[in-house]
């Protein structure tokens, strides 16, 4: 049997006194769309963090594909196959949209931190880079300073850096936040697309999103999961329901 | 804002007068600003008045000259970025004092550019960087240098010591750079040889005009039991030392070469009497010429807040118009073979500019501070007054050379 | 003995010197994330215009009126100045006071000259306080002993025992937390910034005279109280003076001590006319400060007392 | 794949429009530099440009590390000097002919300085560029002080006060060039200058200069896309400090002489200046620092005692209100006046310009009457045959005057901006 793509065992970080996540275990199987929801404070982000590198757990530990990746450098687990988006756009805002995906694809394609040679001297890399512009509809915008863009384009963006390095694993934080129904339609679509055959773990607040996308839903309440289960079951589970009474209505089914 | 720079406008503005018609440049290359600005600017006001009295004399074969300040901040590589400007302005003579360190600097350079620019040639009068390696083995045809170098200054102050029974441990200060070390060294082996009895107790070097507060070291030197410090420190380093010396209370004699710079006399006060010692080519309490006098008077009442004290100064411009009187040109070749082995009647007796290595052969006077002087330093009432014996003709001051020096072609 | 007394005498006293030059610059750094490069600069007018201000009345008159102008003069520059900046974030904040720094030298070159100013210690304290092992001891050292340790315990009492020392503590250790209490956060850090100066420059009327009034003092000083800053830590008053005085006791042992390498390392063989050898303790008293920074930097990086990290 | 191949073409900029910005600036560059020497140019003129060409490489080294790697630093001329001193001690190797050294030209000194600059960057980077923003700055300022002072201490390295120095005209020549004379150095200068510009600006074109970009606005970000963003400063800075000891190469050559000096804050707040007035955003920009500063502080100095004020002025007005320097003011013009509303952009500069000339007029003849007056010499100022003295009240109302009439219409230009729609 394979490793799952993520595995999660008896996480816990605490910062001071306050416990953020407690306890957490969690298998991601390879290929599996799975979604993590829960209330503001939950410790969603926090456990993104975790998983990306960015914090050092407290204690527990994550496996990528089988491998320790807790302690490990972000750039190191990168490099492993592990890339993240942030809830917060997150890109290069002086480069134009073309160079911030070029610099998504570089490491990838074995450019390192060479010197030596022009950014534009591998053919490998522009057609790459271009081919995550096309992805992401992204082409015509492709000399626009990033910081110049449209919201949506700039989430659209942010999507783009991070699957440019080709990674297995796509760590995505709230990636429609703050979108119109249409741009969410959109984005989602692209999502869909982009993580063909990969393991997608998505944090998200539109439930619509969620129930659309995911193949499991893992549901996090004061740092601890309290339920993880395929959409269907979720909607039933009475502990969710609880959790989120008078916090967000739950889609009902017709949606 | 002060006296002393509304004095030297007075000379300023004479000099700005002049140089429309100047023909004959002098570059004075020392610092002008930081803490030896003050150095610099005695030097400076000292080769503005001996200009102006050459160009009220009809100036120098009939050419009026120019003095002009460039300000080296005491650092050799300012200096050369100065000098190449001054070449540039057309300069064929640069003075410069403030500094071994700087004048090795020059003198390399002049070299270089002598060498590389034939018909071009600059010379180089050094008026008090005193390492003695610049008359000897380091020695060129275009340095001249009109000041005692340090060994020579030294055997002066170790004859004297010779004679100080009560003197049994000495303590050596200075700055650490060429002509510091220069000092020490001269001082440990003269000592060594004249009175080996003596210990030397401590040899201290610090780093050139960055100390601002010598406190520390003065408590090393009453510590040390030390019966007389030697120092060659100058310029704000020997004010400074004198100032913590004065605090500290201490009652130590000072053997110095530039007990004369500014304030340092007047640091100590009265404790200087008798305490503070130095040896210098020239002091404005000998007798001397009516003429003489009235130059020192002028000096003082052009610039109050300075003493007459660059005598060589003078002595380095009036033997230059000697010598290209002499020459019968103003060209830098012609001047330096005229200055070599010339003779000059300075006020205060005979000087010879040595062939073999361009060291000015001079009279040496080793005074001490005293109340009873004609004239007063620092605008205090005690000043430089001769010791019983103090005289060293220019004949016993005279030390050997190792100089080989290597002529260009006669014209 | 003798070496030992009277380094911890000068020591603590430059020391003291130091901190209070340094205790403006860490509440300024600490409250306003400004590493303040002029902080030195403050201290070089402070002298000035104590010079200034002795030669039209009295030594004590400047000694309380200097370091209120040049507070103001601090104040003006926060206000018009360093506010502006403050937009576009640290490093120009940075550059800025860089840029000050360079401004304030060559403002006072113009109205004092270039070359050192002769501002003298007031008579009435120009005689030696006692004699130890043959050296005096002058009372003016004594006076400024006795201003630093006052400095402190009005320090003390301001930031423990008024109303405003508080909210400046709880900005020291909490900046953003401040404005959420409702006060006026650009009035106080203009207070603050106001008082670090004249802390600044009170030191430069009581020290400019021991020492030398000339321009180069701002740039002889400024990066010392850097160092005492950054080793004491961030937010931390009393890191600032553990740290000010270790640098005074340092600084002033390494000059008394004249033994060379070749006589510490003796047992390594060194041998005493190589370059290595002949290095004397004393001549690496200007080393010093600046080796602890980058040792405290690369192995401490908060400081000896300080909360955050750099 | 072909189809790709052909559309990422056409996303990228046209052959005409790198032709445009890239290789054109540079071809301009060189050919003003190759036709200098027809003008025959004056033995100081010789050495201004020695000078600038000196500092031009000091710069844009610089600003590699604050322009395009976000790295602020204090103490940027220990590379330089550690370059140079290298460079001077390599030139006594070859004056002796020892080994090697015999045969190797003094020509390719800063070869030298760009090895020795660079070794002493890796050490030292190796631990201060872990850490970035204000520490970064100073510990580059503690460092520069440490090695600074410690200079003193090693005086078979750093020659003490006295510095180092050395005879360039040694060693095999090459092109021709005996090395002695100005005009054989302003070739030197010249090759070195364009090859060191050219590599410099080919480094931002390469994958660790597009990284070091992206680390100096969101080293983050750069952590999640693979790169480690501490390597990243660490390499960048290797190389500003390679390409600065290349400047001090340069500087050893021209100079024939260092002294600890060149390693202190001094040279590094200098250069610090020059890459800022000039603009950091830009490449040219250091370029522009260097020439405007080199000259104002060889000619200005002429002219006014109070240059270094004015240069500060001027650095800290830049940081307040152009904080893209100077190539930032020209580049805006330049877009404004092709932009749609050139007129109403016209109008307002037009009024700015009014103003600043108006406020200098007044801040010159303060600081010019206050100069002689701190002097003491009894002098006036008088420009154009006009007399200011101190006490005349003539002289106030010109001082006051302008700087309120100048302020007003400042203020006017500001206010209008922000009524401005975006």
């Amino acid at each position: 049997m394979t490793a799952p793509a993520l595995s999660l065992k008896n996480l816990c970080k605490s910062f001071g006194p306050a416990k953020i996540i407690n306890d957490v275990t969690l298998d991601i199987a390879k290929g599996e769309r799975h979604a993590i929801i829960g209330p503001n404070g939950a410790g969603k982000s926090t456990l993104f963090n975790l998983i990306s590198g960015l914090y050092t757990p407290t204690s527990g530990t994550v496996s990528l594909n089988g491998t320790l990746i807790s302690g490990v450098a972000p750039f190191e687990i990168n490099r492993m196959g592990l890339s993240r988006s942030f809830q917060v756009s997150n890109i290069f805002a002086n480069m134009t949209v073309r160079e911030n995906v070029r610099c998504g694809v570089l490491h990838s394609l074995g450019q390192g931190y060479a010197f030596w040679k022009s950014v534009t001297s591998s053919k490998e890399v522009q057609e790459k880079t271009y081919e995550v512009l096309e992805h992401c509809s992204l082409v015509d915008k492709a000399n626009t300073p990033a910081a110049l863009l449209p919201y949506a384009d700039q989430r659209a963006l942010e999507i783009a850096i991070t699957i440019a390095g080709g990674a297995n694993v796509i760590l995505l934080d709230e990636p429609t936040a703050g979108m119109s129904h249409s741009e969410t339609d959109r984005a989602v679509e692209l999502i869909r697309k982009s993580t063909e055959g990969k393991t997608l773990v998505i944090v998200e607040h539109d439930m619509g999103v969620i129930f659309d996308l995911a193949d499991r839903i893992s549901v996090l309440v004061y740092g601890e999961i309290i339920a993880s289960a395929p959409p269907s079951e979720i909607r039933g589970d009475p502990k969710v329901r609880e959790a989120y009474l008078g916090d967000e209505a739950l889609p009902e089914e017709t949606v | 804002m002060s006296i002393k720079t509304a004095a030297l406008a007075a000379a300023v503005s004479v000099v700005a007068v002049s140089s429309a018609m100047a023909d004959v440049k002098f570059a004075f290359i020392d610092p002008l600003s930081g803490p030896m600005g003050p150095s610099g600017e005695a030097g400076y006001t000292s080769f503005l008045l001996a200009a102006e009295h050459i160009n009220a004399n009809g100036g120098v074969n009939g050419e009026q000259i120019e003095v002009k300040g460039y300000d080296n901040k005491v650092n050799p590589k300012e200096s050369l970025v100065q000098l190449q400007k001054a070449i540039d302005d057309g300069v064929r003579y640069i003075f410069q004092g403030n500094g071994s360190s700087v004048a090795a600097a020059i003198i390399d350079a002049v070299n270089k550019h002598n060498q590389r620019n034939p018909g071009d040639e600059v010379l180089f009068f050094n008026y008090a960087a005193v390492t003695p390696d610049f008359t000897n083995d380091g020695c060129s045809f275009w340095h001249f240098r009109f000041d005692a170098h340090a060994d020579m200054k030294m055997a002066a102050i170790t004859d004297y010591i010779q004679g100080q029974d009560d003197i049994k441990k000495v303590y050596l200060i200075g700055q650490d750079y060429i002509f510091g070390q220069a000092v020490a060294a001269a001082a440990e082996s003269q000592l060594k040889e004249k009175r080996p009895d003596i210990e030397i107790v401590g040899n201290e070097l610090h780093p050139l005009a960055k100390v601002k507060d010598f406190t520390p070291y003065i408590q090393k030197i009453i510590s040390s039991g030390a019966d007389a410090v030697i120092t060659g420190n100058w310029g704000a380093d020997m004010q400074l030392l004198m100032k913590a010396a004065a605090e500290s209370g201490s009652e130590i004699p000072y053997f110095t070469f530039y007990g004369g710079s500014l304030g340092a006399v007047s640091a100590l006060g009265e404790g200087a009497i008798d305490r503070l010692y130095q040896v210098t080519e020239a002091i404005t309490n000998l007798d001397a010429s009516d003429e003489q006098y009235a130059l020192i008077e002028e000096y003082k009442q052009r610039f109050p807040e300075y003493d007459y004290y660059y005598h060589r100064a003078f002595n380095a411009l009036n033997m230059f118009k000697q010598a290209a009187e002499t020459a019968g040109s103003n060209d830098p070749i012609p001047v330096a073979f005229a200055l070599e082995g010339m003779t000059y009647e300075e006020p205060y007796g005979t000087a010879t500019m040595r062939a073999d290595d361009h060291q000015l052969q001079q009279n040496l006077y080793i005074s001490t501070v005293s109340k009873d002087v004609k004239y007063g330093v620092d605008n205090i009432d005690l000043g430089w007054k001769l010791l019983d014996g103090g005289k060293i003709d220019a004949a016993a001051a005279e030390q050997p050379t190792t100089c080989q020096m290597e002529r260009p072609e006669k014209p | 003995m003798e070496t030992i007394v009277f380094a911890l005498l000068n020591g603590v006293i430059y020391g003291l010197l130091l901190f209070m030059l340094s205790s403006g610059l860490t509440l300024i750094f600490s409250m306003m994330g400004v590493l303040n490069f002029a902080h030195a600069s403050f201290y070089m007018l402070g002298a000035y215009f104590a010079f200034t201000i002795m030669g039209a009345t009295s030594f004590w008159i400047a000694l309380f009126l200097a370091p209120v102008l040049v507070g103001l003069v601090g104040a003006v520059v926060e206000r018009y100045g360093l506010r502006r900046v403050h937009a576009n974030g640290h490093v120009a904040e940075l550059l800025f006071t860089f840029g000050l720094a360079y401004l304030i030298e060559e403002i006072v070159k113009i109205f004092y000259g270039k070359t050192a100013v002769d501002y003298k210690i007031p008579s009435l304290l120009d005689f030696p306080a006692f004699t130890i092992y043959g050296a005096s001891f002058p009372a003016y050292r004594m006076f400024m002993l006795v201003i630093a340790i006052g400095m402190l315990i009005g320090l003390w009492f301001l930031l423990k025992k008024t109303r405003a020392g508080l909210i400046i503590q709880a900005a020291l250790t909490h900046p953003h937390m401040v404005g959420h209490l409702g006060h006026n956060v650009p009035l106080i850090f203009m207070t603050v910034f106001g008082i670090g100066c004249a802390l600044a420059g009170l030191a430069g009327v009581i020290a400019g005279n021991i020492f030398v009034t000339d321009p180069a003092m701002a740039v002889q000083m400024g990066p010392i109280v850097f160092v005492v800053v950054v080793v004491g830590g961030i937010g931390s008053l009393e890191g600032a003076f553990l740290a000010s005085i270790l640098i005074g006791l340092l600084q002033n042992f390494a000059v008394g001590i004249s033994a060379s390498f070749a006589d510490i390392f003796w047992f390594t063989g060194l041998s005493p006319t190589s370059e290595i050898g002949d290095i004397t303790v004393s001549s690496l008293a200007p080393v010093l400060p600046f080796l602890l920074l980058v040792l405290m930097l690369i192995f401490r990086p908060r400081g000896l007392m300080g909360e955050q990290e750099l | 794949m072909s189809d790709t191949t052909q559309s990422y073409q056409n996303i990228a900029p046209s052959g005409a429009a790198k032709f445009r910005q890239r290789i054109l600036p540079f071809a301009v560059f060189i050919a003003i530099i190759l036709l200098i020497p027809l003008t025959d140019p004056s033995r100081t003129m010789y050495a201004l440009m020695h000078q600038m060409a000196i500092y031009i490489v000091f710069a844009v080294a610089y600003n590699m590390l604050l322009g395009k790697g976000g790295m602020l630093s204090f103490g940027h001329a220990v590379y330089f000097g550690l370059g140079g001193y290298l460079c001077m001690h390599a030139m006594n190797w070859i004056a002796d002919g020892t080994g090697i050294w015999g045969s190797f030209p003094t020509f390719f000194l800063p070869i030298i300085g760009f090895v020795g600059g660079g070794l002493a960057a890796i050490v030292i980077g190796s631990f201060s560029t872990k850490r970035s923003g204000t520490t970064f700055a100073m510990i580059s300022l503690g460092v520069a002080e440490l090695i600074f002072a410690g200079a003193f201490m090693f005086d078979s390295l750093f020659g003490g006060e006295q510095g180092i120095n050395g005879d360039r005209m040694n060693g095999p020549e090459v092109f021709g060039l005996s090395m002695g004379p100005q005009s054989d150095i302003y070739w030197f200068m010249a090759f070195w200058t364009i090859l060191a510009v050219i590599a410099m600006y080919a480094f931002t074109r390469t994958p660790l200069g597009r990284l070091s970009e992206a680390t100096r606005d969101n080293p983050q970000r750069v952590e999640f896309i693979g790169y480690n963003p501490q390597r990243v400063r660490w390499l960048v800075f290797s190389l500003s400090g390679a390409f600065a000891g290349l400047a001090g190469g340069m500087s050893a050559v021209n100079y024939e002489i260092f002294t600890p000096e060149a390693l202190s804050l001094i040279p590094s707040g200098f250069v610090l200046i020059m890459a800022y007035v000039g603009g950091i955003t830009y490449f040219v920009g250091p370029i522009m620092g260097a020439i405007l500063l080199t000259y104002m502080s060889s000619m200005m100095s002429d002219f006014t005692e109070a240059w270094l004020l004015y240069l500060g002025l001027m650095f800290v007005l830049i940081v307040m209100y152009a904080p893209r320097g100077i190539a930032g003011i020209i580049f805006g013009i330049w877009d404004g006046i092709r932009g749609p509303n050139a007129g109403e952009m016209m109008r307002k500069w037009a009024v700015q310009l009014a103003g600043g000339l108006l406020m200098l007029i007044g801040l010159i003849v303060l600081v010019e009457v206050a100069v002689r007056w701190s002097n003491g010499w009894g002098e006036a100022f008088e420009p154009f045959g006009l007399h200011f003295t101190h006490g005349s009240i003539v002289t106030w109302i010109v001082i006051i005057v302008p700087l309120v009439a100048g302020g007003y219409l400042l203020r006017l230009a500001g206010r209008e901006k922000e009524e401005m729609p975006a």
